[in-house]
């Protein structure tokens, strides 16, 4: 009789259960809190929610799977997660992304090389800022998949490390 | 006057110099690269022309295309904005040569004072202090003259400016890799690695003097701003007047301004950036040979229009008023706007601005680049737009800021506004005591513990039951939603029974 | 300080007066009939309560209906705005028996200057001048006063004000005919059909007096607006200061609306308007206990938010700041603009704003009731928006709203833009040389002979080529245009061929 | 080889008739008179309109068959007309609309009446104005098809006129 969902809030992925109690009224799990809720759509497209804290005025943006959400004066970010959380899966493989949308403008490793923690590997450049991509830990160059030059989006993989043998 | 101008820029500085453009009657033509065909910029003039692909070497830096651009327009002027061609000389000789009038200062100009090292030589000529400093050959020298000025120092791009390329070190360890680092980002950002050094002042807060030139050694100021509100060097927020100087460190300082001013027979709009150290002591920092981007508090407080005075300097080679009929009165404060994620290190972000809403108050201006639905890509500065408040007092004007930073709207791109709505509020903030090291010193620790903390439980329920009672996320239909989907969210649920009917 | 504030108004004045609200962080809650469900003032609130079907009757002037809004959004105080309540004793009255704050005047206030022919005595008592003129019981009493003051007379609404029901009158024949249209105009919109006379000034200004009372015998005043470019009485272009006096003159008419505010013991913001008579003399003409719609232009001459300012007054019962403290500088000049064709008398218009564009640069101020998709219905007054220009001087400012008038880009619903572009830049308002009668004693023919003229054949060119090729003119799909519909144009009309290849 | 248009332009009906010469361009007949055009969509939705008199902006904007074009700075307001002159004929039909969206308030005069020119017959009031509908000429009434507290929509019919017998 409920509906769950779950969505990404920066570096946690939290979990949203509905339960419709009512016209306009709902049963609302989120984690582990309960609280029962009226949500009244406003002609204006957002969203009015009164609890026994009083009420608030929501405005929610859809783009892609993201939820872009302005409660009162507040926003906030949101990803809806398909099934599971398979972003965190990536960190796992070693695996190393552009944190930004930038241009590649220097490779400072080879693969096959050893690494110490802390060592820049990939410089990535957006406007006035250099960020260096650096190793998380100590290891192995396992795959370089970015070239200086390369235009990259955030999220896409530059180096792969592995742990050294 | 001139009767066409092109604007060689883009994004908010191309909007609002459109916008005197139209007022004084001048026809307006823009230029955009393949990826702003439709962009803000290019529906606020009266005709565009595409002078590139998306990346402003080909575009927005093509100086062949651009003044291809201007002759095919008709143009008589072209006014560079900030940032792109505005501080480049050989732009300012070519649309010269091109038989056009650059409006800015004379190419000689902008090449004395783009070399910060030569700039701070004029400065002492024209009897400016400056900070102790030192220029070098090489890492070498510069380690060495180091040890002489003392730890900690500034490294500076010679040609930089703005932040660009600046490290502060406290050892000779991180001066080496500094001075490399800076060397490497000079050479490929200003095509010359040459960096230079100065003390680095602790505490400092960075004023600075507008001034205004008629090319013939007249100048006059139009008084201070204050931006010592910095992150990595970069301003955040301005404001004027400085909330730090009385009127005689004022007058001081304004005087110094001219001086340099007059003595470099500077034409048109500069500014002349100054650091003022605890004590009061006031020292030159470089001189800017173009409109800053934070202009309008100066605008606000005086009542110019420095678009307009700087198209009156080029088309008439004099000033449009005297330093008589320069006053200032109340206090304008300056958010700039950024697609950046204050979550994550303020990481530029791109995407499609969905649904965008300003503020429009009275006495709140918005120097706006974007509106809903347009593009922000990733070859661009990521500054979307700027809001500023005027107020009889500096506390009226800040707290206006306030409520406008919360009623402005950028849905779609992540934004800075939520680092900008703390800061406008923090205590240091509303007192005036901070210094240009206030924010990564005392400001974004806490901000940043702010921002990873988890959303509240309301905003997942309202995500969650915006999407279960498919009420309208689309900007776009939000004006014809239907009347009253609140009693029609049941039937989207199929789940609901009233109780007295029996599940 | 109120927590939350009802905003008893529509239109632009209650989004205007949102934004005080937001940046004073004070709740606000906007009321909306059926018909405005999801208009701009209610985006603009932070919550919002209908209160009734679209006639104003049935909502905006529903009394109960928005005092129980006002207990149901937890409202402390209802600022009424212009218009509708604003003026309504009883509503005052009923706002404070409810326990609530009424941000305006007190009803006794409202009251006395609401009948204007009590105004007058007041007025008189206050030692100011008044129009020679007269009251009567009926059409004959009227007469034979008339008669003694000599024609022209006016013949104007005891409970009027504002122009509503005001005519001219020449004769003894168009007196009677007037006063019986007059009474019966009065009777329907004000409940009282008692009409008074007054002498017709010829060639006179209005000017307006802007004063801030404490409701203790404590009144300061903002400087004058001069409002005399109307057309039916009605203002249409208001500025300030008056290009028409000079400072001893301000100083004197200042003074004696001073005096009238003290005597009554005025509380909050009001308006004492006069005529000001070619030779230099002024007469009182009444007295407006409300926000007025062209109070932007005192705002931005004084750098002071009148609504800030009223809700100070409501929530202390004191002046937020001393007569000392008001300095003026520069000049404003708002235009208003309406839904009305000039090209057929000015009649209203109703529809949807398809494609809506503000402007939006340096010193200009608008005061927006619409924007892009929303309804403008019969129900309201056909005002939509204001916009207001700030210079350093008279004539920036006017060649600044002139260039903001063209920028303001209203399609879907005729309005008046055409008429004021045309106004701002005739001769006579450049030279402020210009009373009340001047647009239709000399601008009007003109003007409308202007507008009857035939489109240039560029625009039929322009609206049966966007058919042919396609382009969009839906405002909404403007921004996804595609990149080059110019080729495709012959594919749609399918008839082009290249011709080298033939026909 | 042309496509004919017509539009009434406030009292008038005009005809347009385009001819295709190119890519962009065209020959433009508007009434009597004739010249070429190079027309050009912009990405931004406007149109670039170039003859041998330079270049103008226009944007139109269609709300039914109504066009409002901004033309530079200036703008205009024109009805496309489906086939022939229709609005023309109400007219010749002695009928006498409502000038505006407004509430009927008064109706002055009754079925068969004889009216002179200039007299006042029914009173619409919009706002804080109140405009009378008077005879255009001396005549008899017909028909009368407004009520006072009508709210009525521009163009509706409230009396009907014949000449006198």
């Amino acid at each position: 009789m409920s509906a769950k969902s779950t969505w990404r809030d920066g570096e946690r992925s939290r979990a949203v259960e509905l339960e419709p109690l009512g016209p306009g009224r709902w049963r609302v799990r989120v984690d582990d809190s309960m609280f029962e809720l009226a949500a009244e759509a406003m002609p204006d497209g957002r969203l009015r929610l009164t609890n026994d804290q009083g009420t608030t005025i929501a405005e929610v943006t859809a783009d892609g799977a993201k939820r872009f959400v302005r409660l009162g004066r507040l926003d906030f970010v949101l990803e809806r997660e398909a099934a599971g959380r398979r972003r965190a899966a990536a960190a796992h493989h070693g695996g190393l992304e552009a944190p930004m949308p930038g241009a590649v403008t220097r490779v400072m490793v080879a693969a096959g090389d050893a690494v110490v923690q802390g060592q820049p590997l990939v410089a990535v450049e957006a406007m006035k800022m250099e960020h260096l991509i650096r190793a998380p830990r100590a290891g192995r160059v396992k795959k370089i998949t970015a070239r200086a030059g390369d235009m990259v989006a955030p999220g896409t993989a530059l180096v792969e490390l592995e742990d050294e043998a | 006057m001139f009767r066409t101008v092109l604007i060689a820029n883009r994004g908010e500085i191309a909007c609002r110099i459109a916008s005197t453009l139209h007022e004084m009657g001048i026809r307006s033509v823009a230029i955009h690269s393949e990826a702003d065909r439709s962009a803000l910029h290019v529906r606020a003039c009266d005709d565009a022309v595409c002078v590139g692909p998306p990346e402003p070497r080909a575009s927005y830096l093509n100086i062949d295309a651009i003044l291809a651009a201007a002759q095919q327009s008709g143009a008589q002027a072209i006014h560079p904005g900030y940032g792109f061609l505005a501080e480049n000389a050989g732009f300012a000789r070519a649309v010269e040569a091109a038989g056009l009038v650059f409006i800015g200062p004379a190419p000689e100009q902008i090449d004395a004072m783009g070399d910060k090292r030569a700039a701070r030589r004029i400065a002492i000529e024209a009897g400016l202090p400056v900070v102790p400093g030192a220029e070098g050959a090489d890492v070498e020298a510069l380690v060495i003259a180091a040890r002489t000025i003392g730890y900690p120092v500034m490294v500076k791009a010679a040609l930089g400016g703005g932040g660009k390329g600046m490290r502060a070190v406290s050892d000779e360890a991180a001066l080496r890799e500094a001075v490399e680092s800076a060397m490497r980002l000079a050479k490929s950002a200003f095509g010359d690695a040459a960096v230079y050094l100065e003390k680095r002042l602790e505490h400092a807060r960075h004023i600075e003097v507008q001034v205004l030139g008629d090319g013939k050694g007249g100048a006059i100021h139009l008084f201070e701003r204050e931006c010592s509100l910095q992150r990595r060097h970069q301003k955040v927020i301005e404001e004027a007047p400085s909330a730090a100087i009385d009127d005689a460190l004022r007058e001081r300082m304004t005087a110094a301004a001219v001086r340099l001013a007059q003595k470099v027979r500077y034409r048109g709009a500069g500014t002349i950036e100054m650091l003022l150290a605890p004590g009061g002591e006031f020292y030159f920092l470089e001189m800017n040979t173009r409109l800053q981007v934070e202009h309008p508090v100066t605008e606000l407080i005086t009542g110019i229009d420095l678009v307009r005075a700087q198209l009156h300097v080029a088309a008439t080679g004099t000033l449009p008023f005297t330093q008589d009929q320069v006053r200032r009165h109340g206090h304008a404060i300056e958010a700039r706007v950024y697609a950046e994620d204050a979550a994550r290190n303020f990481l530029p972000q791109a995407g499609t601005a969905r649904r965008v809403r300003w503020p429009d108050g009275p006495f709140v201006r918005v120097d706006r680049g974007i509106d809903s639905g347009d593009q922000v890509t990733v070859h661009y500065d990521p500054m979307l737009a700027k809001l500023i408040a005027f107020g009889p007092t500096r506390e009226i004007a800040r707290t206006r800021l306030a409520a406008a930073l919360d009623a402005a709207l950028v849905h779609g791109v992540v934004t800075n506004l939520p680092f900008l709505r703390a800061l406008v509020r923090n205590e240091a903030v509303a007192s005036a005591s901070f210094d240009t090291e206030w924010i990564e010193r005392e400001f974004l620790a806490g901000f940043s513990a702010l921002m990873t903390a988890p959303a509240p439980e309301l905003a997942l329920a309202a995500a969650a039951i915006s999407e279960a009672i498919g009420v309208s996320t689309d900007p776009d239909r939000t004006a014809t939603a239907s009347a009253s989907p609140a009693t029609s969210l049941f039937e989207a649920l199929g789940r609901w029974r009233h109780p007295g009917l029996g599940e």
